[in-house]
């Protein structure tokens, strides 16, 4: 099915459609990644590439426009290329452990360390968040700095002057009551949701990247309703753009408190008395950075691009 | 038969992977480019996910019940890279949103001829 | 006991399995816009409350149960949400296309 | 029963995708996707079932969310260029 959807990409002209088809193709990879176990991983799945994502394709195409040109000048030549590529990669495939065998080579190195020991070290249910948060909270570190240079490089390419837009997109919004008020039903509960998620990713699959992206989500549906004049009433750049730069900071101070406290960078075991404890406030505090900074970053990207579109608006008319 | 029921996996990867590399080189649309560039990545994202898949194995959240769990290792690589892929979508198709600013157009042929002609 | 609420639930699942096929068929076979979204609206809702009672039975008294009803509740209210929306745009193009037909 | 219902979910997804294949008008496609994702939540719903591990229901909850968004803004979208369009006919 993820095949089909995806030559249907490849065939549909209107770029409307192809961004529909998009949104299915999240969706169907992240049932797929609940049927492989992978919980977080859907979770994630879900909230980006079938929700964000399509979001911002769409306001990119509400500014570049939809109709995609013919052409066929290089399709022949590409289709040779894929084709030669595809078949190496298939031979190559023969030489790949058997599906779901439990001798691959993938699964004797580290990983049954984490299975047996994580429950004893780290204390907490979820093996994912304690992998993500404390054995490998360093690369961690490191994706967040990723999404913070991203959503800076975001704002540098849109810079949203602070002019006051008189024609923001809440205009349309006005006669959908039907909308607006089951939208303002709902949007609190989401962002209980949201942190529901981020402190229960001990447990259950959750975690700071996920309550990050479904924060994001909410304001951005209030956003759609009321417009982004008024949206940042509510929640302003200014504040996002420190919100950011808080949640990576937050992040590496929790490295550095341990330090003081004379274990290793990010070991947080240094924390409290009980090694324990001292795991569980720390992946608790950087899921809180990593939230904070995927939340804003998100928010951020949304408002430079919606605020692009109200000001093409102004142009126009 | 017994290789096509165990391989499977690795096939529909590098059909999708395919498909996505088509799209980045054949299509002249850049948004479409980009739609072509997140199908690569999920391809390699089920890569990942299904190599740590293990038959009859539940997910890695423990619980005293459950003795087999799927290999927890991919699935924190794989979240995030997911978090990362958009990040770097928006920020291609922040690039996109310029581009269509300072050629009128984000079709690649009619850049290029756009940079020809000056 | 058990018995009765392992065969109440799987007939609720049966029937709602029942009319989600056939808004689908309804989907895939009707002539025009208007109608199909009739046809998955109607079917969404009743289908979708069939269901999520049937697993409501099969789950007891639990956290499962509430999050259950949590998912039933949010699809309650935005499924018809969205079939309105989705019915008012339709309606709007297709006013503004027999405008601009006229105009012609 | 469960497997049942989980074969018909997966037949439905079938036809709701080829309605997204086919949609004649936009709007069919969204239908398509709309209908695609609730039963996508419901789908989940009953796999946590079938094997057992009910917990992952919150999936599904945020699974339904970002099928209302989704098809919010797609509609605010179209609202949107349709806007614009007048506008731009109106000066024409």
């Amino acid at each position: 099915m993820l095949f089909a959807t995806a030559i249907g990409i490849v065939l549909s002209r209107d770029l409307i459609a192809v961004v529909m088809l998009t949104g299915i193709y999240g969706f169907l990879s992240a049932s797929f990644f609940v049927l492989m176990d992978a919980v977080d991983v859907a979770f994630t799945e879900a909230a980006v590439g079938a929700g964000i994502s399509p979001l911002l394709m769409l306001l990119t195409l509400a500014m570049v426009g939809r109709k995609e040109q013919a052409n066929r000048s290089r399709n022949f030549f590409a289709l040779m290329l894929v084709t030669i590529t595809g078949a190496l990669l298939i031979i190559g495939t023969f030489g790949m452990p058997e599906f779901g065998s439990a001798n691959a080579p993938a699964h004797t190195h580290v990983a049954p360390r984490y299975i047996e020991q994580s429950g004893a070290e780290i204390g907490i249910p979820n093996i994912v968040t304690s992998v993500l948060a404390s054995y490998r909270g360093f690369d961690t570190f490191g994706e967040v700095a990723v999404i913070f240079t991203a959503g800076i490089g975001v704002l540098s390419l849109l810079m949203l002057k602070p002019a006051p837009s008189q024609v923001p997109l809440s205009n349309g919004a006005r006669h959908h009551t039907v909308l607006r008020i089951v939208s303002k039903i709902l949007i609190p509960p989401i962002l209980l949701f949201a942190l529901y998620v981020q402190f229960h990713g001990d447990y259950g699959p959750g975690g700071g990247f996920q309550a990050g992206v479904i924060f994001a989500a909410g304001i951005i549906l209030y956003t759609m309703f009321f417009g982004v004049d008024v949206a940042q009433q509510v929640v302003s750049s200014a504040v996002l753009r420190v919100l950011a730069a808080f949640g990576v900071l937050l992040y590496g101070s929790v490295g550095l408190v341990s330090m003081l406290n004379g274990g290793e960078f990010l070991n947080y075991s240094v924390l409290a008395e009980n090694p324990l404890t001292g795991q569980h406030i720390g992946i608790l505090v950087i899921e809180l950075g990593v939230g904070i900074t995927v939340a804003a970053v998100m928010v951020m990207i949304f408002y430079c691009f919606a605020g692009q579109q109200s000001k093409q608006v102004e142009a126009e008319e | 038969m017994t290789l096509l029921m165990s391989h499977y996996n690795y096939w529909i990867v590098v059909a999708l992977m395919m498909v996505g590399f088509f799209i980045v080189i054949a299509q002249g649309n850049l948004v479409k480019k980009i739609v072509g560039l997140n199908i690569f990545q999920t391809s390699v994202f089920i890569l990942y996910i299904s190599a740590g898949k293990i038959h009859g194995g539940s997910a890695p959240i423990l619980n005293d019940s459950i003795s087999v769990y799927s290999n927890p290792l991919p699935h924190v690589l794989i979240l995030t890279a997911i978090v990362v892929g958009i990040a770097t979508t928006a920020l291609g198709l922040a690039l996109v949103i310029r581009i269509n600013k300072a050629y009128g157009t984000i079709e690649e042929s009619e850049i290029q001829q756009r940079d020809h002609s000056c | 006991m058990n018995d009765a609420i392992g065969f109440l639930s799987g007939a609720l699942l049966l029937l709602g399995s029942f009319l989600i096929f056939t808004g689908a068929l309804g989907v895939l076979r009707f002539p025009d816009t208007l109608s199909r979204m009739h046809a998955a609206g109607v079917t969404e809702t009743l289908a979708t409350t069939l269901l999520l009672m049937g697993l409501m039975l099969l789950a007891g008294w639990s956290l499962v149960l509430l999050k259950l009803i949590m998912i039933l509740l949010f699809i309650l209210f935005t499924s018809p949400t969205s079939s309105h929306a989705l019915a008012k745009a339709v309606w709007r193009h297709q006013e503004h296309e027999t405008k601009g037909g006229r105009h012609d | 029963m469960l497997a049942v219902t989980t074969f018909t979910l997966i037949l439905v997804m079938a036809m709701a995708m080829i309605r997204g294949f086919a949609g004649p008008s936009i709007f069919d496609r969204v239908l398509a996707a709309n209908l695609f994702g609730t039963k996508t939540v419901l789908l989940i719903a009953v796999l946590g079932f079938l094997f057992g591990r009910p917990e992952f229901l919150d999936i599904a909850l945020l699974y339904a969310l970002m099928n209302f968004i989704s098809v919010i803004a797609i509609l605010r979208y179209f609202e949107h260029t349709q806007k614009a369009e007048e506008g731009r006919s109106a000066d024409e």
